[in-house]
């Protein structure tokens, strides 16, 4: 297995520009959220970028992912098409979604990401079913289920939980602890403390992982797609993280700790991380990673530019995609 | 020549046929084989009602699943391979469970197509038992499919002979959409008829005409087709010419189909045996007191349950079930008028 | 003179008053005081949308109680609390999150009195939000309600003034059934009226008459109601007299005030935003048409969405929740028939 | 804290009562269900005894137990009165639940008995609630969830272990562990082998019985139920057991072992274990036991003699019990 320092320049740049991207992309909308471009629940990713890239470095398009309320970043990892995504936040009917979905049902099938999904707990059965699917017609392909720390006590991800691990699927379960669901924190709702600790009582091998540092989730996530890949069934991971801003837009956050969400962003920001890495280990230079910001920033402004005048829905499209035929 | 299968061998042929069609077709639900890890027999019931026998002797473990009893895994499970290459028909044993596992069926399968932009497609058929009439009581009773036609996404259907239980099914396996399927329990023995061997598919969306008749419409579905066939005949002794539409499917309704004859008979009776407020009897009645108002003669009638759940005891279980006598005089009454 | 009072208001009023009386009251759901285990403050949401502001300081962390993301665990620990001698207050954030907590509510709750042959009691309240506008796309803005209309044994609200908000939920709070209370997030901040101060009940069951008038009835619920409202000033200047009931709760349904309403106007118009099929404009309009056939002068028109899941595009989803103009056209269209 | 073998000769005999009652009640209701006396669903809980009367000798008429589909055995060894039962099962107005719950509701709200639940998963969430109440209330009372193998593995028992230990919920979580969910292995259906192992996950402890001794049940319910009276919040009882008959009635049972059912009726039936314990240790004598099982046959013939001729619900019992009002 191929950890993340042993990863090619290529594969490193492009785990840096989609993490990159999600964090303007996230910037951006938290801004035009603000200015009050953007209508709807909006919830944003930035600070959690590494989990999202350093698990999905290791699918490919047919490789399923299932996300939460919280999608975008998701669907950056997975390759979704950042001009489509801000055109769907828009609303616009040039949208990933054509504008039915919006921030929290953003999916694109073709790119193997089954949707944000505005029900916590939603995403972990269907992602039962992507493995089931891949393991019943042999295709190799594995799934993967984005869960939240409050998701983490939903009823239906306990059970698919166990569902996964019965019939070894080859899933794997994510669970992003960012320390709160809403306002609440997890070190009060998660019984056991810590999510990993779980892991036995469904029969499956947990690791627990600093998701501001891209190269232990690509580490771990590494032994858990194999694992998966290679019918060895479902591993539990945690990744303990933090989300630089609210729960949703608007959010006043006076829930966190003093000085909380700033130390975040000076001492845990997987972005910075990842730059001493791969500098300490002279692996990619400064000056490329300032290209890429360059280029990740030009693309979501143009994105901007493009979803504020893209086309919006006729009035007809109302009634299409409801059924196949009806 | 006729040959005659009971609504439960008919849907057992159809899953055999369907499955050996199309090897994208996988079942799933608790103890659809049985036995599984277990010492004894496998295929131990075939199913709670047994109308699964058979097809993992068949069709193999990976195509016949036997789950855990965690409904919103299993159930989703078949939603999220449906929209990944498979056609899963999962079985939910009684309808009166969806409690457990409704979001999986109206907020995830009912909503991919739409949400995603027509970006998704979700061959899923949710197989599951209604009906009172059982003596198992208030949890084990219930037809609910007005809780599943309610919610645009989703079809629903409703077989009440052999018949269309094999076509209607061979239809739902092969739709693009997700389709709950409601075999009523009392039906699987006690209807019988004939069935073709060959498969066959009964289009979603065309009532059948059970009985001509220019007086009066009896719009009815599952068991109430063969109570009300009964009461028609009864009726036809006191002059009354009763006229059947069997919607078979729910949604999509054959709107039509119930208002031409409304539009011949200018009266309705709609009969149901599920709960009342906001049932299937409200939705026909206000559908024709919409569109063909200028058509009726006398008020619609619906005869319904009361507003209760439903009771242990068999007399008053058999009370709480639309009789054929309240039928006859539901009828009786709108010719009255 | 006039206390006028935000939606949001009166229900947070009711609520601390209730709480006040009550000692046995309890209230929980997902950060309805909010910092539950966190460093910063507690109370830091009160609440999804900040109705239970301000409880937990009142009344402590015994009696308002946050919990976790597990919607059947604290559902149906609401109701087996409500066996057992509280009278717990619960939310279920949106209603869209039902299907992943039905069972408590539709199985439990509702059935046991009439289970334990009337040997049980169980006043839970259910509080949730409904309704569309908010750009919160398929799985957050559904109404919903008529899938708890449907179940016998729930009583359902759906209050649509401030006024009505206060006096229904102390009702609701003081009933010995389990009452689902329907919140329309629309209403929190733009309904407003005169709301008194001092506690008072509304009778379930008794709808009220928002408006006067003798040509065409309209039947509406919460936010339909304002938009009646406009659609009928607006229509008095073309001569047509509306007069518009507001059901207030669906079960019970006050059946006698909208069969009179119809006996007076023979015409009907049902607005409602909760989807079409086996909806509540349904089951109202085969209400009339069973009930009140003889006094309709044409035919009855419901006023929906169409069969759609909720879009999320601004356009689209103003679309697809009645608007005043297709109100309207339809009480013009039964003035004409 | 008492344990079992330290009980005094009143409870000794109450808890065998209780234990022999069920089984005549159980074997009587078998015979009547094959004769055709009886309608419906029927699951007999006859093996299974010394679990629910073990738990059951701690609790009084104010702690509140739940049961599932298989609740005539909790019912009787929470002292739900024999007779009222029996008509309950016929479907007779006099019955428990006035015929309108029949074998799968059947209740007693006066003696603590929240219900048989024919929901599988049903009972825990219930269960934290009457738990919550007593918590609230101040009351010191207790409340136990049964639940079987295949019960713990829906979604609302999951939910319902997390939220009572969050809020150290005064409820003991009693899995029985009959090997079999209708005809599916509990060995294959639990993930990690046995349901006690999840105990760690929930932050409670946890504790597998032999489910045919009725001493063993006795005292680590003890433990449990003191905990939970004490504040220490709940715990995870695994009882290890069989059952004699099928799952319903009417189950050919043709997926369980050659000769299983005979060996668990010779070698693991809790009532000729009970007499010996007792008999060696010298507590009671055979005859009183004797005498025992004289008292409780003669009830239950009673049961059925009275059931069989009961008053049949009037035709506007339909009607009632519905709403308080309405
Ligand atoms: C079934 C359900 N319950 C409640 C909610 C409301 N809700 C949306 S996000 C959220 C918190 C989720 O927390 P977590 O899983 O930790 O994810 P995070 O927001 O931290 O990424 C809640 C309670 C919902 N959408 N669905
Ligand atoms: C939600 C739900 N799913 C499925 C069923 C059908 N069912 C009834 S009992 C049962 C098996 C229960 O097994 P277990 O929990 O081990 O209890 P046991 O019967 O062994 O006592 C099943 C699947 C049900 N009643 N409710
Ligand atoms: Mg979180
Ligand atoms: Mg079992």
């Amino acid at each position: 297995m191929t950890t993340g320092l042993q990863l090619s320049r290529d594969k490193l740049l492009e785990a840096y520009r989609r993490m990159a991207t999600i964090r303007v992309f996230e910037e951006t909308v938290h801004d035009l959220f603000e200015s009050g471009a953007l209508p709807g629940f909006v919830h944003l990713y930035a600070g959690e970028e590494a989990s999202a890239v350093g698990v999905c470095s290791h699918l490919d398009d047919d490789d399923r992912i299932i996300s939460t309320h919280r999608g975008h970043g998701h669907c950056i990892a997975k390759g979704c098409e950042v001009v489509g995504m801000m055109k769907e936040l828009f609303g616009s009917s040039e949208g990933t979604c054509r504008g039915k979905g919006g921030s929290m049902h953003i999916a694109d099938m073709g790119k193997g990401m089954m949707g944000a999904n505005a029900i916590v707990g939603g995403g972990p059965p269907l992602a039962c079913g992507a493995a089931l699917a891949a393991k019943t017609l042999g295709t190799g392909k594995v799934a993967v289920a984005f869960t939240g720390d409050g998701g983490s006590n939903q009823g239906t991800t306990f059970e698919s939980l166990n569902f996964a691990a019965i019939f070894k699927l080859p899933v794997v379960f994510v669970f992003e602890n960012n320390g709160y669901a809403e306002t609440t924190a997890s070190s009060w709702s998660v019984a056991c403390g810590d999510i990993v600790k779980r892991a036995p009582a469904f029969g499956m091998p947990g690791v627990q992982v600093d998701g501001f540092d891209f190269f232990a989730v690509h580490d771990a996530a590494a032994e858990a797609v194999q694992r998966a890949r290679t019918g060895g069934g479902p591993t539990l991971i945690e990744v303990k993280l933090g989300r630089f801003f609210g729960h949703h837009e608007g959010d006043n956050q006076s829930y966190r700790g003093k000085g909380e969400v700033e130390a975040l962003r000076r001492d845990h920001d997987c972005l910075h991380r990842f730059r001493k890495r791969v500098g300490d280990a002279k692996l990619l230079g400064g000056g490329e990673l300032d290209a890429v910001d360059a280029e990740v920033k030009a693309l979501v402004e143009r994105a901007v530019a493009e979803a504020r005048t893209a086309p919006r829905p006729a009035a007809d499209q109302l009634l299409t995609d409801v059924y196949v035929s009806y | 020549m006729a040959r005659i299968l009971s609504y439960r061998q008919a849907l057992s042929e159809a899953f055999r046929q369907e499955m050996e069609r199309d090897p994208t077709i996988i079942m799933l639900g608790e103890d659809i084989a049985g036995g599984k890890g277990a010492p004894g027999d496998q295929d131990a019931w075939g199913g709670d009602m047994g109308i699964t026998k058979g097809l993992i002797g068949r069709f193999g473990e990976a195509r016949v699943i036997d789950t855990p009893i965690s409904e919103s895994a299993f159930i989703g499970a078949a939603v999220g391979a449906a929209t990944c290459g498979l056609r899963p028909v999962v079985e939910l044993m009684f309808v009166d469970f969806m409690g457990v596992c409704f979001d999986q069926i109206f907020n995830q399968a009912a909503k991919f197509r739409y949400m995603f932009g027509g970006k998704a497609r979700t061959p899923v058929v949710i197989r599951t038992q209604i009906g009172a009439g059982y003596r198992a009581a208030a949890q084990h009773s219930q037809c609910l499919y007005p809780l599943f036609t309610h919610i645009p996404g989703l079809k629903c259907v409703v077989p009440s002979t052999p018949y269309d239980a094999k076509g209607l099914f061979m239809t739902a396996v092969r739709d693009d959409d997700p389709v709950v399927f409601f075999e009523h329990k009392l039906l699987y023995d006690k209807a019988k008829g004939d069935v073709p061997e060959a498969p066959y598919t009964i289009p979603f969306g065309e009532a059948a005409i059970v009985r001509d008749g220019k007086d009066v419409t009896i719009v009815a579905l599952a068991r109430m087709v063969h109570f009300a066939q009964d009461v028609a005949t009864d009726l036809a002794k006191e002059g009354i010419d009763v006229e059947i539409v069997d919607p078979r499917t729910i949604s999509p309704l054959d709107e039509e189909t119930i208002l031409d004859s409304v539009a011949k008979t200018g009266r309705l009776v709609v009969v149901d045996e599920a709960y009342p407020r906001c049932g299937m009897a409200a939705d026909i009645a206000s559908l024709v007191a919409e569109h063909a108002f200028d058509d009726l003669k006398a008020p619609i009638r619906k005869v319904t349950p009361p507003h209760t759940p439903v009771p242990f005891a068999p007399e008053l279980e058999d009370a709480f079930i639309p009789s054929r006598a309240r039928i006859a005089d539901a009828v009786r009454s709108v010719m009255r008028a």
